[in-house]
């Protein structure tokens, strides 16, 4: 289990999360949904370790993970898609996937892994050899997400994994991450738009202003009018 | 008015007669008997505070190869002075300064001054700061002897009427021309038809003094249709340490002779380069500085059978030991403080401090109390003494009022087994009454060289004359 | 009261005006006990003009010029010439003379370099400064090379300072330049609080959020440029009138990478920060060239005040008041 | 005509060139005009070579840890310092005057105590990566005036030799051409040191995350790059890189006190030319920065400088990436 409590963020005297508190189990999705700035991507960034919260504590399988570098945490099975993807843009596809396993120490298991991502994602084949910065923005969400899975992640984080996506094209990340979900990995995603959230995670948390104001399945948020008010922005 | 002519005609005297045969003629045992008579009782009362020097010196960078033997000439001046119970029974102590670029080197020079207060300075090297000290020293009204710097322009047009400021060694025209003159006797350049000449010179005040001064020479002396520039440079001061693509340059461009007046760590880094371009034996390297400061540093394996100038000041094995006795016992005390041969800047600094006792020991005979700036002045001006490059003249009058004289020595560089460096071989004396702007001419600098020695040599020498 | 304090330490006029008196009164008794440090003090008082004109580009536009020197040298180098060509040495003549040609120089380059930011900007100033010292620096039958340009005194309103001694002279310039400081702060001032000010610091803050609002970013930055060229020219001017002296050296890059430094350690973005740093640097500066090896002790200095105090002298100075009144408020 | 002391050798040459020179003039002097020009592109090669050395690190650096390291001529420096001061002295008692061993040993120990030098100074690395412009330009400023110091401190202020390997190579003579064969070994030393390095970057591991950490460190970190490792591992790189460069230069020149600041101009020209954080950039900015430098020579001299910066200045406005090609190494 991922397990997020109380988590404090504070960035040049601005407090940008005042208490968030999640729970990820595995094979589990899981949506976090807020407007812009609600601090979706801080709380990611806080459990991958690019920021240091204040106060709180982040737990991955009952271990602290709080203290640890951000390198640390991939080994204890931290997975990480940015929002704007950032795939390196001067290796090739092929080698965005390869370092990553690399990194993690995976290396020895470079076959399966591939395997894996071909059966998540087949279309990858035809631009492994592709340089990052030549791929649309689809690709680049695939190769993000393929190079995250060759950390071999006990828990995946997906920052605004649907954002600019054509609807058709939402749907084959929906079976995907379906896929992923059944390898027995934990998926966290931070989404701005309720009704994609509501329809592929199982549990929704709901961030405003840095705080968890709502959690509960996706039928409770969706009658529950006062957080939808807040999140609809009037 | 007669007093003045008195003095002129003493002075012609002096320098033709004393300057000329000077080196082997004089001889005495101990080191710097001045020309006045030794001090009378004490008139009045000699305050026992020591005396304070400033010493401004290269300590880093390609010109600590100068700067460091000016340093120790100095402190070695300093401490003979003090172990003989002082200047009229006043010690000295000495603060040490960095010479770097004019603007630094102009703060310090005030630092000295203002904070320090000492009484008297010696130093510099360069000719960009001599110029940018000059105005500084009147201004505060501080005796200061330079030791190089040797540009023209100083005594020319920067400080035309010098009242603190003096300078011990030779003055760049001389240098330039004594060694042009050097190369034409050495190389008997005489006897060719035309001669090709490369430049490689530094790009300041000093380097294009001594581009003018050697190109106006050798166009006097040979010709001016005999002589061929092919190729001129000016590479910064100690900016460069690849010269490859100079030397190739010269080479490409088939000179006879290469003028240069590289110094410091460019010569040996010149050097060392070139003779991997094999450019020594394509032609004749002429220097009029080479072998002047750290010879044992500076040209330790330079190649045989060049010009070697140094500075038309002095090398330590002239004049000859057993003829001269002052250079003698200054080579030997020089080696014994600092483990090193002395050269042309030590010789000048070391000369500096005694010009400076002599001069207050002369102004004390006269005003029986210890002298005010002024009485040193006026001491100093036109006081000859006998240093070891032989006896040396403060010029009163103008032009290059305040400047030093004595006479040049050029010859060719010969590796010395005995010392294990190169050493300055066949030296030909050049007597300094010859080759410089003579006391009272009135010319004007000449508009392209911008110096005086420059329309001098254009005006008065006879063309295809050699002069000496 | 707590505010009033802090206001006076960062971002009042007065404390500006009444730190300039108090270095005015000081400077007669220092000269007195030291000549040395009084003209430290005269270098200081006279770098304040270059180092406000960064601060503007910096501190208050955001953009790092690793090539101040460049209007520096401009500056003195006008001076140079006046005087070398034309013969003129009257200081007021100078000071016109620079800040023509600086805009000059400034609206030459300034159309192109504005439209970088960042390190590329600092590249591209410090390449083109790099320009003109090589030229100061190669051209030796018109700039003296490393010899440089000497110049006399200067004269105010035809008045020749030539006769006056040493202590009195330097006084005269001392005062001239702190009345003529005086003016420029306070010009200053008002630019970076006027709304073309609000606007720099709104660009500096969010570019993107100032095109959005609708600020014409390019023209803004263009035109703290000429006016931050304006003011390091005019410290060029004062600098070579100080030396008496026009060397390629003022338009080094050493001499950027001061101006960059003594701005960050009085405070960059504080209004006062430049004017406490122009005279603390300096003072380091001197107290450093004691030492034989005082690019040694300069280097560490450099780097225990960049790590150590971050925000500079005037920074410190508001976080101690800070500190103090909160301190005593708990207290009583 | 008589020529004092110049040695059988010498001697020969001098009139050898002269009877050329009178009976021969025209065909000797086309064929003298392609070896002019032969020895200038090898200068320009020599040129190149030991500013490639010193950008190349410039550049890793810049690349890895976005900082304009401007002590990093300083680097160069010490390993000059380190051979002309004392290594050269070490390897001539083990070895005497065999001249394989002092080719190869100088530039490697430089680049080792150059390298363990710089693990000194990793902490303040450490602490400007990702600090502002301003503080890593000030900081890496003061490093260098340092630097400067201790060259002092350790190795006195007076230039310094090491030119044992220079002499003991000798010259190529080419028809009457003389080109000193030390030179010669720089540049294929260079070369093959660009190979190697340019092997470790595109086809090892340490070097495709070296390059992807140089697009986006913190992403490294994210997928589980070790930053410190990584950083550790640039400065190492560069450090190595510019001591074995000081130790190869040295023999054909002298330290000096003040040559960092001189080479770190021309480095950071090569910088700008050939692009910020490109390998590639180093190369192609080093040999563009050469000839430069050799055109100017020979055509307008009062520009050497200037044309240079001219030129960087027009690559910045065409193309701000720089010619090698930017972030693609």
């Amino acid at each position: 289990m991922l397990k997020v409590e109380d988590l404090h963020l504070r960035i040049s005297n601005t407090d940008i999360l005042r208490g968030v508190s999640i729970e990820v189990e595995k094979s589990e999705v899981v949506a976090i949904i807020g407007r812009n700035g609600a601090g979706k991507s801080s709380t990611f960034k806080s459990i991958v370790g690019i920021y240091k919260p204040s106060r709180g504590r982040i737990q991955v399988d009952d271990l602290d993970i709080i203290k640890l570098p951000p390198y640390q945490r991939v080994a204890k099975g931290i997975g990480y898609v940015p929002e704007d993807m950032r795939v390196f843009p001067w290796i090739t596809a092929k080698e965005n996937i390869y370092l990553a396993a690399y990194l993690s120490k995976n290396l020895d298991k470079i076959d399966d892994i591939m395997n894996m991502i071909l059966t998540i994602f087949p279309e990858i084949k035809n631009f492994l050899d592709r340089e990052g910065f030549y791929l649309s923005g689809g690709e680049k969400k695939m190769v993000a997400i393929a190079r995250s899975l060759a950390t071999l992640p006990k828990y995946l984080l997906l920052d605004e994994a649907f954002e600019g996506l054509a609807p058709i094209v939402v749907e084959r990340f929906k079976d995907a991450i379906e896929m992923i979900k059944n390898q027995g990995i934990g998926v966290i995603i931070a989404e701005s738009n309720v009704v994609i959230a509501t329809k592929i995670a199982e549990k929704l948390y709901v961030l405003e202003r840095g705080e968890t104001i709502f959690h509960g399945s996706p039928s409770d948020l969706l009658n529950n009018q006062e957080v939808m008010k807040i999140l609809r922005g009037s | 008015m007669s007093k003045k002519t008195g003095r002129r005609d003493f002075l012609k005297g002096l320098v033709s007669g004393l300057v000329v045969g000077g080196i082997a003629g004089v001889a005495g045992t101990e080191i710097y008997r001045g020309l006045a008579p030794p001090p009378p009782p004490v008139r009045e009362e000699i305050p026992t505070t020591p005396i304070k020097a400033g010493i401004q010196a290269y300590l880093t960078g390609g010109g600590a190869l100068w700067g460091k033997p000016m340093m120790q000439g100095a402190i070695l001046a300093i401490e003979e002075i003090n172990e003989r119970g002082g200047i009229l029974g006043r010690k000295i102590e000495y603060v040490v300064k960095s010479e770097t670029s004019p603007e630094e080197t102009v703060r310090e020079y005030r630092t000295l001054v203002l904070d320090e207060k000492i009484d008297f300075y010696v130093g510099l090297i360069s000719s960009s700061n001599t110029p940018a000290v000059g105005p500084v020293a009147e201004e505060l009204q501080t005796l200061t002897f330079f030791v190089d710097g040797c540009t023209d322009f100083l005594f020319e047009s920067v400080v035309p009427d010098p009242r603190f400021c003096f300078r011990i060694t030779n003055i760049q025209s001389a240098d330039g021309v004594a060694a042009a003159i050097g190369a034409i006797k050495l190389l008997n350049l005489t006897e060719k038809d035309k001669v090709r000449i490369a430049h490689i010179h530094p790009d300041y005040a000093y380097g294009r003094n001594a581009h003018a001064h050697m190109q106006i020479t050798f166009e006097k002396v040979l010709g001016k249709d005999r002589v061929e520039v092919v190729y001129e440079a000016f590479p910064g001061l100690f900016k460069i340490t690849d010269f490859s693509p100079y030397i190739t340059e010269i080479i490409a461009n088939r000179p006879d002779i290469l003028a240069s007046s590289l110094w410091g760590a460019d010569v040996v880094n010149f050097y060392k380069q070139a003779i991997g371009y094999g450019l020594f034996e394509k032609m004749k390297y002429v220097s009029c500085i080479a072998h002047a400061a750290s010879p044992a540093e500076a040209v330790k394996d330079f190649p045989d059978g060049h010009i070697a100038g140094v500075h038309a000041n002095y090398f330590f094995l002239y004049p000859e030991w057993d003829k001269y006795p002052i250079n003698k016992s200054f080579v030997n005390n020089y080696y014994r403080r600092w483990g090193t041969y002395p050269d042309s800047p030590s010789e000048g600094a070391y000369v500096a401090v005694y010009l400076y006792k002599n001069a207050v020991e002369k102004a004390y005979t006269m005003i029986g109390r210890f002298p005010e700036v002024d009485d040193i002045i006026r001491a100093l001006e036109g006081m000859t003494i006998y240093g070891p490059a032989g006896p040396i003249h403060v010029r009163a009058e103008k032009p290059n009022k305040h400047q030093c004289y004595k006479d040049g020595i050029v010859g060719i560089s010969k590796y010395d087994p005995r010392f294990g460096f190169s050493v300055l071989d066949k030296p030909i004396v050049i007597p300094i009454s010859k080759i410089t702007v003579p006391e009272g001419w009135e010319g004007t600098p000449d508009p392209k060289a911008g110096t005086l020695a420059y329309s001098w040599i254009r005006e008065t020498w006879r063309e295809g004359v050699v002069p000496v | 009261m707590v505010e009033r304090l802090k206001r006076f330490f960062g971002d009042d006029i007065k404390t500006n005006f009444i730190f300039l008196t108090i270095i005015a009164i000081l400077y007669p008794i220092i000269y007195v006990f030291s000549p040395g440090w009084g003209v430290v003090l005269g270098h200081g008082v006279t770098w304040i003009s270059a180092l406000l004109g960064f601060n503007l580009l910096f501190g208050y536009t955001g953009l790092l010029s690793f090539g101040h020197a460049l209007f520096l040298g401009v500056g003195a180098y006008t001076v140079g010439f006046m005087y070398k060509y034309l013969g003129i040495n009257n200081i007021e003549l100078h000071l016109l003379g620079g800040i023509l040609s600086s805009t000059v120089v400034a609206l030459i380059i300034g159309p192109i370099v504005v439209r970088y930011t960042r390190i590329f900007f600092a590249i591209f100033m410090l390449a083109i400064a790099q320009i003109l010292w090589s030229l100061y620096y190669k051209f030796y039958w018109v700039t003296g090379g490393t010899d440089g340009i000497k110049i006399p005194r200067f004269s105010i309103l035809g008045i020749s300072l030539e006769k006056l001694d040493f202590a009195t002279y330097h006084h005269v310039y001392f005062y001239f330049v702190t009345g003529l400081t005086f003016i420029l702060v306070y010009i200053m001032w008002r630019i970076i609080n006027s709304p073309f000010g609000l606007t720099l610091k709104s660009i500096r803050d969010n570019e993107t959020r100032a095109r959005f609002i609708g600020v014409d970013i390019y023209r803004a930055r263009l035109y703290a440029f000429i006016i931050s060229a304006i003011y390091a020219s005019i410290t060029g001017v004062l600098a070579v009138n100080h030396h008496r002296l026009v060397t390629p050296d003022i338009a080094y890059w050493t001499t950027s990478g001061k101006v960059v430094f003594a701005t960050l350690l009085g405070g960059a973005r504080i209004f006062i920060g430049p004017i406490v740093g122009s005279f603390v640097f300096h003072i380091i500066e001197s107290f450093a060239m004691k030492f034989i090896y005082w690019q040694m002790v300069m280097g560490i200095l450099i780097i225990a005040i960049v790590i150590l105090m971050p925000g500079g002298i005037a920074h410190l100075a508001r976080t101690l008041v800070d500190v103090v009144v909160s301190h005593r408020r708990r207290g009583g | 005509m008589h020529i004092a002391g110049l040695g059988k050798h010498g001697e020969k040459a001098w009139y050898q060139y002269k009877l050329i020179r009178v009976y021969n003039p025209r065909e000797t002097i086309d064929m003298l005009e392609i070896m002019d020009l032969l020895v200038r592109i090898y200068n320009i090669f020599f040129g190149a070579s030991v500013l490639f050395l010193i950008a190349v690190g410039l550049n890793i650096i810049y690349g890895v840890m976005k900082i304009v390291n401007l002590a990093h001529p300083a680097f160069f420096v010490l390993g000059c310092y380190t051979i002309a001061g004392t290594g050269m002295g070490v390897m001539i008692n083990i070895f005497g005057s065999s001249i394989i061993p002092l080719l190869i040993t100088p530039p490697l120990l430089a680049a080792f105590v150059v390298a363990v030098s710089s693990l000194l100074i990793f902490p303040l690395f450490l602490f400007i990566s990702g600090k502002g412009d301003e503080v890593q330009l000030l900081i890496t400023y003061g490093l260098l005036l340092i630097f400067e110091d201790i060259f002092r401190l350790i190795w006195g202020s007076e230039p310094l030799r090491a030119s044992q390997p220079f002499e003991l190579a000798g010259s190529l003579s080419i028809g009457e051409y003389l080109i000193p064969v030390y030179n010669i070994y720089v540049i294929i030393s260079a070369l093959v040191i660009a190979l190697i390095l340019w092997i470790f970057l595109f086809k090892s591991k340490s070097g495709l995350l070296l390059r992807a950490s140089s697009m986006d460190i913190e992403m490294a970190a994210a997928l589980g790059a070790n930053v410190k490792k990584v950083l550790l591992l640039t400065v190492l790189i560069a450090s190595f890189l510019a001591g074995l460069g000081g130790g190869l230069f040295i023999p054909s020149a002298s330290a000096m006190l003040g040559m960092s600041v001189e080479f770190l101009v021309l480095a950071f020209v090569v910088v700008v030319i050939g692009g910020l954080g490109s390998f590639l950039g180093s190369l192609v900015g080093a040999f563009i920065v050469s000839v430069l430098r050799t055109i100017t020579l020979i055509l307008f001299p009062e520009l050497e400088l200037a044309l240079i910066y001219i030129v960087a200045i027009i690559i910045l406005t065409l193309k701000p990436e720089g010619l090698g090609g930017g972030k693609k190494w």
